[in-house]
């Protein structure tokens, strides 16, 4: 039925130097898609956080060592013509590129819990139910009713918050309008972040922020035209949404540049 | 029958071949798939009519606006209240957390009556008519027998129509013991009151500044009102404003400052006094300031010209010579710099030389009251209640010297001492105090020096605390009235430690109470009534709400409607600014450094607590989700990791994740170490909020209360808790 | 007591002691159970897998067992169309094991899987995109062949043989079983290669990325050509293992040497095969990428030893070990062959799951290196037992070996001269 | 799996691999039931009796 709507092209910057590592974004995320949680959640591969926020470490001895705080959400890649890592994996189409949208969804009453996704993902940005998920007594009416929550041995991921999308655009056609304003559809990241550190919107209209910063250059597989955003393992030919933008020299080697090795230490945030 | 093989062969096989071509398996498949998908121990939350309803946080002192996302009468999210003022949609890790709190399996449901032991955690359920009775026998009884200085109360609530209505409670029954928790703005106050000779809030211009140096400051890490702290950062950014962070650790702040100062912890006021210095001998001053509007310049002018050249700075602070040569010049032309302080979110006071030497550091550059500058603004100008009728009893008890000492002696500025009020009460030196209702607070968990406050709370007879959660003075407590939650109940909020401008926020009951509680502030209206006398008279509302509607009466619409009113404020003109002796701003203070508890010898590293937005160190604990975004780098199961140098780490045979025993003259505790070149050699850093032992599995257990391992330490000239670390030992585990 | 049930004129232990042997085995069998059990009743957190390591222990366990497998299809690949008649005296055994192969991926896939209740939705909602579909149709198909060409050999058991139609419908299945085994290798061409394209078409993972043709990453051609190399292997391996448990030759030397021969020629071609393909993805494609060549291997773990002891020990050397005649005909240096190759194959199914999912992609990630929970072992060792007793039963009651008889009642023939080992064995023993 | 399935698109990928699945599939199904039909043909001709 959207064959013939726009085509729209969610995406994401995030500007590293102005992300304070706060976290509010993770929260906020967990608040708004129902993301369950354990007792112990120190261990960060199997802790379910769509948004994660890495903390990056430039390696250098006192007092010159510096660190950098990087939000990862779904990256919800476009790879080559929408193939991106996941989708053309996944053997029961229980996840799809959307080319209405160009989210990357997730059915969670669809996938059997192959994991195959998750191998194939190098943002480590989908997760897997390991166990069911519970809420301590009462918490429980703390979900909303406009993301299910998800059973125990399926695979999980960040949608872009692709309900609110959805809100939106119902929003818009009973209004009679065929278009969402950029801050009808923001994610719940964007929206909480107290530094306004990320920026959400739609990377084919050209009045939006996100395109404005970022200049996508669709002759070279959307890299930032202005060089000044740029887009983590770029390399791989992921063709990602989300993309970054600092100032800061180590930073960019770190993640721009390739041959990396030992000289980036991370710790989950 | 008899079964010969082929006829049980047959049979087996024409049965199976017969089911499989039934529909039966077939169908099974398909059920026990679709029973897989919703399987009955998963919650389906329930769908109902999606409503936003605005209000004000007031989890910490910043004031933010809320937009809380309701579905039916359930609360599911909550969202930063865009345009509002001091956070214009944007919220903090413990902002989101509203919805866990209400609906906490830790919620105190109903009025509880210690049965066990203190502590031990034996409750009966007693109805809201007897647990008022309790109470107010007890301060009817403290009057009786001419002691109502014996009644204390120890609140964290802002400074709002509620603690206006404790003020008035306390006046009119007759005691002087109201304490609050001390911050960094009780030590500044302090230095503006002797160098501006008024009672003012201290206000930070930081949207305007264009120079910023940050003593240890926690800018985006909970210092003032956090969200405006972080918006002002990225404002900063865009404008390529500078910041300087001034701190022994590579915090998130200095990690995003554009140069981070690491300087020998407690010598931060050498260091301000030492930049001085540059500006003095070079003339970089604003004269203007100088001449017309200050006092006692060359007194103080000597004093820093004699001691902090930058050599001898350098040599004190560990700061390079060159650095604060180039700082200093860089602050003096910015034009419009501003120097801050108050170690992380400025919980602890710190020591009323360095607020002064910072504040004389704003003057030196004519900051004062300016654009882009330190405001000293006209404090909570007076609610205006009817008079208090106080009689005979409380006058004497109000003629009493507060336990801490404050308001009266060399202390005749300080507000309140709540490190002093602890220790007094349990050293008993004073006629301590019997009774001790707890509002907004947990200082059982947030004081320095926790088992000197256990100590204290054991020697009262009533502990009462009105706390919503079941925190760790409520579980101490020999009573607890729970307040309804701040989602459940009406408030005002005056917003945002070091705004600039004054905004009061409206908190609203977004939905009703969960659970048998009341609002404090109608049970403080039941208990005045129960005493009784001028004590009830005094109180002529219903209710609070109605209190409140009266107080706010010519904002009320506003306020329920917006949820805000800004009130825009213009500080004085230097000419009528300094109500001082001379009329004029006064040059003055000292460095004199504040002593460190314990013996080198014994314990050669030193512990310094840390600050961060994903650990809510104050009276409002942690939510499951906010726990969960802390890193593997601080918590790792059970145990808290300290930041150690790797050098110092080395020497001690210690590795990255390794156990080891944390040890201070104040007490021990199991930690892993992490190795981080973030932090300098010799100091331990450890994470304030961690270490409960209330509340449940999600938080309580996981890893170690900085305050049971560090003290206060008196700073002489205020008598404020200027402690910035103690001397410690790590040893392997 | 159970002798009615043995081969023709063959001799087997007493019953008790083969109870007491079954027994033994089924201890193991029961704890894999039970870790089963655990693992559909409480969910895959009984596993040290983690989001880190969405594939772990089991996948290489299933990647294993398929491509030791692989000695079925290609036995009956060229038993029935290339012709190698000598082959049809192992060609049983190859296909007993085959079936134990088989059987115990699709166990050990049910077990991996998070919603395995839902695990058919990989045949009605198909994605013809991936690898794993295509592996989920043609396993299962391949397991339904491999059925078809084991129930012969049980409907052969001296008893069920009795009945008339039991006994025509083995012989009618022999009659075709080349359509049979032909359909059989299409489907293993296919389900091997993609067993590989599995780890090949990861572009998100570096050190599993090829390029290829068409759909099919070079991973793909080198799965199909390895399980055709080092299945044989396995095969051979395990009948060794059988003849020095049950005290028998049961297979003449002269179809052994064959199948080793042309083994260690498959292995060797494949072996040259996968060292140009390694150095390629080192030199050209990880380069491409930004992975430098120590890159993948700079880990205390995961160190440039496994790529030497995968393509030198587990490759070359039983190579040149088996096309050699007196290397694959001393006995010693025969075992020694296979058992490598059975390694070499193991470690190349091992790295392309586990090692991909250890190496960093982001450049701020670490190395993740991980290790079974008991579950995950147990689980794995289950086929290992259940399997043990099939072939158990299946050499006591069904004519597993043709040869059996006359290679245990007879003083064994001489080892035949090394050109007339296509020779058919009749002719053979004929001549000597 | 089948052209009714809402997933399945009439493209080159389909036909392909979907075609491959399901010749094997009838080939493995016709090849058994000739077996099994012969099976009970030649029983009924008294066949497989032989060596009793």
């Amino acid at each position: 039925m959207e064959m013939n709507a726009k085509q729209h092209k969610y995406g994401m910057v995030i500007d590293l130097d102005k992300c304070t590592g706060c976290g509010a974004c993770m929260v906020a995320c967990m608040s708004e898609n129902n993301v369950p949680f354990k007792k112990d959640e120190s261990n960060k591969r199997d802790s379910i956080t769509w948004m994660r926020v890495y903390k990056i470490s430039n390696g250098k001895p006192y007092p010159d060592a510096d660190v950098c705080y990087l939000p990862r959400p779904c990256m919800h890649c476009e790879g080559h013509d929408g193939h991106s890592p996941c989708v053309s994996v996944c053997p029961a189409t229980a996840t799809d590129y959307s080319r209405e949208t160009g989210v990357v969804s997730q059915i969670y009453t669809r996938c059997f819990g192959c994991r195959y996704c998750m191998a194939a993902c190098p943002y480590h940005a989908r997760y897997f139910n390991w166990w069911d998920p519970v809420w301590p007594d009462g918490m429980e009416k703390t979900l909303s009713p406009n993301v299910s929550p998800r059973m125990r041995g399926v695979v999980e991921k960040c949608s872009f918050c692709f309900h609110r999308y959805q809100l939106a655009r119902e929003k818009a056609i009973y209004e009679g309008r065929d278009e969402v304003a950029e801050d009808e559809y923001q994610t719940a990241c964007a929206q909480a972040c107290p530094a306004g550190a990320i920026v959400f919107g739609d990377l084919n209209n050209p009045d939006h922020q996100v395109t404005r910063i970022v200049e996508p250059d669709p002759h070279h597989h959307f890299t930032g035209h202005s060089k000044k955003a740029f887009r983590l393992l770029e390399q791989l030919g992921t063709n990602p949404k989300v993309y970054y933008t600092t100032e800061r020299q180590w930073v960019r080697k770190i993640l721009g540049q390739y041959n990396f090795g030992s000289q980036a230490a991370a710790h989950g945030a | 029958m008899k079964l010969d093989r082929r006829s049980f062969l047959s049979f087996v096989i024409g049965g199976a071949a017969g089911t499989a071509v039934t529909p039966l398996p077939w169908k099974l498949m398909d059920d026990v798939s679709i029973w897989s998908q919703m399987w009955p121990w998963t919650p389906v939350p329930p769908d109902g009519a999606y409503t936003y309803a605005r209000s004000t946080c007031t989890l910490c002192p910043g004031g933010c606006g809320i937009a809380v996302r309701k579905v039916d009468q359930r609360v599911v999210k909550i969202e930063g209240l865009a345009g509002h003022p001091v956070n214009d949609g944007g919220i903090c890790p413990l902002g989101l957390g509203g919805p866990q709190m209400l609906y906490s399996p830790t919620r105190v449901t109903g009025p509880l009556k210690r049965v066990g032991p203190r502590g031990e955690g034996k409750w009966a359920k007693i109805s809201w008519n007897e647990a008022l009775a309790e109470v107010a026998d007890k301060l009817t009884q403290l009057r009786d027998d001419g002691h109502p200085e014996q009644l204390a109360i120890f609140s964290g609530a802002g400074q709002g129509t509620f603690s206006a209505l404790l003020e008035r409670f306390m006046t009119v029954y007759g005691s002087p013991n109201l304490v609050r928790p001390a911050t960094f703005e009780d030590a500044y106050g302090m230095a503006v009151y002797r160098m501006h000779g008024q009672q003012a809030v201290v206000g930070f211009d930081l949207e305007n500044a264009n120079f910023v140096i940050s003593f240890g400051s926690g800018v985006i890490e909970g210092w003032g009102s956090p969200v405006r702290m972080i918006r002002a950062k990225s404002l900063w950014k865009d404008r390529k404003v500078p910041l300087v962070q001034v701190e022994p650790r590579l915090s998130n702040t200095a990690a995003k400052a554009d140069r981070w100062l690491p300087i020998r912890p407690g010598t931060e006021a050498a260091l301000a006094l030492g930049l001085a210095h540059v500006i003095l001998a070079e003339g970089l001053y604003d004269r203007n300031f100088v001449e017309y509007y200050s006092n006692g310049f060359e007194a103080w002018r000597k004093m820093v010209l004699d001691g902090f050249a930058p050599d001898k700075v350098a040599e004190i602070t560990g700061v390079s010579r060159d650095y604060i040569i180039v700082l200093a010049r860089d602050f003096a032309k910015a034009g419009a710099g501003v120097a801050i302080c108050g170690r992380g979110r400025g919980t602890t006071p710190g020591s009323l030389e360095e607020a002064m030497a910072v504040h004389a550091l704003n003057a030196l550059v004519g900051a004062i009251n300016r654009k882009g500058g330190v405001w000293a603004l006209p404090g909570n100008e007076g609610i205006r209640w009817p008079e208090v009728e106080i009689d005979e009893t409380a006058a004497n008890g109000l003629q009493r010297p507060r336990l801490d000492g404050a308001g009266s002696g060399d202390l005749v500025d300080a507000g309140s001492l709540p490190n002093r009020f602890f220790s007094a009460q349990a050293e008993g030196k004073a006629d301590p105090v019997k009774a001790l209702l707890v509002f907004e607070a947990n200082p059982l968990f947030t004081q320095p020096g926790t088992e000197t406050v256990k100590k204290a709370l054991d020697r009262l007879d009533l502990l009462v605390s009105f706390s919503s959660l079941m925190d760790e003075t409520a579980a101490y407590a020999d009573l607890i009235l729970p307040n309804h939650l701040y989602l459940e109940r009406y408030d005002d909020v005056v917003a945002g430690t070091g705004l600039a401008a004054k905004v009061i926020g409206l908190t609203q009951p977004v939905v009703a109470p969960r659970c048998n509680t009341r609002h404090a502030g109608d049970v403080v209206l039941a208990l005045a009534g129960a005493v009784g006398g001028p004590v009830a008279d005094a109180f002529a509302w219903e209710s609070f709400q109605a209190c409140l509607e009266e107080t706010l009466a010519d904002d009320w619409d506003a306020l329920s409607e917006a949820g805000y009113v800004v009130r825009k404020i213009q500080p004085a003109y230097w000419f009528e600014a300094f109500p001082t002796a001379s009329g004029k701003f006064e040059f003055a203070g000292g460095y004199r450094p504040v002593p460190i508890e314990g013996d080198k010898g014994a314990f050669p590293l030193v512990l310094i607590p840390y600050d961060g937005m994903r650990i809510a160190a104050g009276p409002v604990a942690n939510t499951p989700f906010m726990t969960k975004t802390v890193g593997d780098d601080v918590l790792k199961r059970q145990d808290v990791l300290v930041e150690v140098n790797p050098k110092t780490a080395g020497a001690l045979g210690l590795g990255e994740g390794q156990a080891a025993r944390l040890s201070t003259p104040r007490g021990q505790a199991r930690v892993r170490i992490h190795l981080s070149e973030g932090i300098m050699p010799g100091l331990v850093a450890m994470p304030r909020g961690l270490g409960h032992t209330a509340y449940d599995d999600y938080l309580a257990g996981k890893g170690v209360n900085v305050n049971t391992l560090i003290g206060p330490v008196e700073d002489p000239a205020s008598g404020l808790d200027a402690a910035w670390g103690i001397q410690a030992k790590l040893a392997k585990a | 007591m159970d002798s009615a049930l043995f081969p023709k004129g063959v001799k087997r232990c007493p019953t008790w002691q083969f109870l007491l042997w079954i027994g033994a085995v089924g201890i193991v069998l029961l704890w894999g159970v039970y870790a089963m059990l655990l693992c559909w009743l409480k969910g895959l957190n009984q596993t040290n897998m983690n989001d880190y390591y969405g594939f772990a222990l089991w996948i290489w366990a299933d990647l294993a067992v398929i491509a030791l497998g692989g000695g079925a299809f290609f036995t009956g690949f060229l038993r029935y169309l290339v012709g190698k008649d000598e082959l049809k005296n192992i060609i049983n055994f190859a296909v007993l094991i085959g079936f134990i192969c088989y059987s115990s991926a699709l166990l050990i896939l049910a077990i991996d899987i998070g919603q395995p209740l839902r695990g058919w939705f990989i045949f009605w909602h198909a994605n013809v995109h991936s690898m794993l579909t295509e592996v989920a149709f043609c396993l299962t198909c391949y397991f339904g062949v491999l059925t078809i060409e084991y129930l012969p050999l049980i409907l052969e058991n001296r008893q069920i043989d009795k009945v008339p139609f039991f006994h025509n419908l083995s012989h009618n299945m022999h009659e075709i079983m080349a359509v049979f085994a032909a359909t059989g290798a299409f489907l293993s061409f296919f389900h091997q290669g993609s067993l590989g394209g599995v780890a090949g078409v990861l572009f998100g993972r570096p050190f599993a990325f090829r390029e290829g043709i068409f759909i099919w990453p070079w991973t793909f051609f080198l799965f199909t050509w390895s399980a055709a190399a080092f299945g044989p292997c396995f095969t051979i391996f395990l009948l060794k293992i059988t003849e020095k448990i049950t005290g028998k030759k049961l297979v003449r030397d002269s179809t052994v040497w064959l199948l080793a021969k042309i083994s260690g020629w498959m292995i060797l071609t494949y072996i040259i095969a996968k060292t140009i393909d390694t150095i390629y993805w080192l030199t050209v494609t990880a380069p491409s990428a930004g992975y430098g060549v120590g890159f993948f291997y700079d880990n205390w773990f995961y160190n440039i030893g496994w790529l030497v002891a995968e393509i030198v020990v587990g490759g070359f050397i039983p190579a040149l070990i088996l096309i050699t005649k007196k290397g694959r005909q001393n006995p010693t240096a025969l075992f020694v062959a296979v058992l490598l190759g059975v390694i070499g194959v193991s470690i190349n199914r091992w790295v392309m799951v586990l090692q991909v999912m250890a190496v960093p992609v982001m450049p701020f990630d670490t190395w993740a290196l991980y290790y079974p929970s008991w579950q995950e072992v147990a689980t794995t060792i289950l086929p290992v037992a259940y399997g043990i007793i099939l072939v158990s039963l299946s050499y006591r009651y069904l004519p597993v070996f043709p040869n059996e008889v006359e290679l245990n009642a007879a003083p064994e023939p001489e080892p035949l001269p090394e050109a007339d080992e296509d020779v058919p064995a009749e002719a053979a023993a004929a001549q000597a | 799996m089948f052209p009714f399935g809402f997933e399945w698109i009439w493209d080159m990928s389909h036909l392909v691999f979907m075609g491959g699945l399901w010749y094997a599939l009838t080939i493995i199904g016709l090849g058994m039931t000739y077996c099994v039909i012969k099976a009970v043909v030649d029983t009924l001709q008294g066949k497989g009796a032989h060596h009793h």
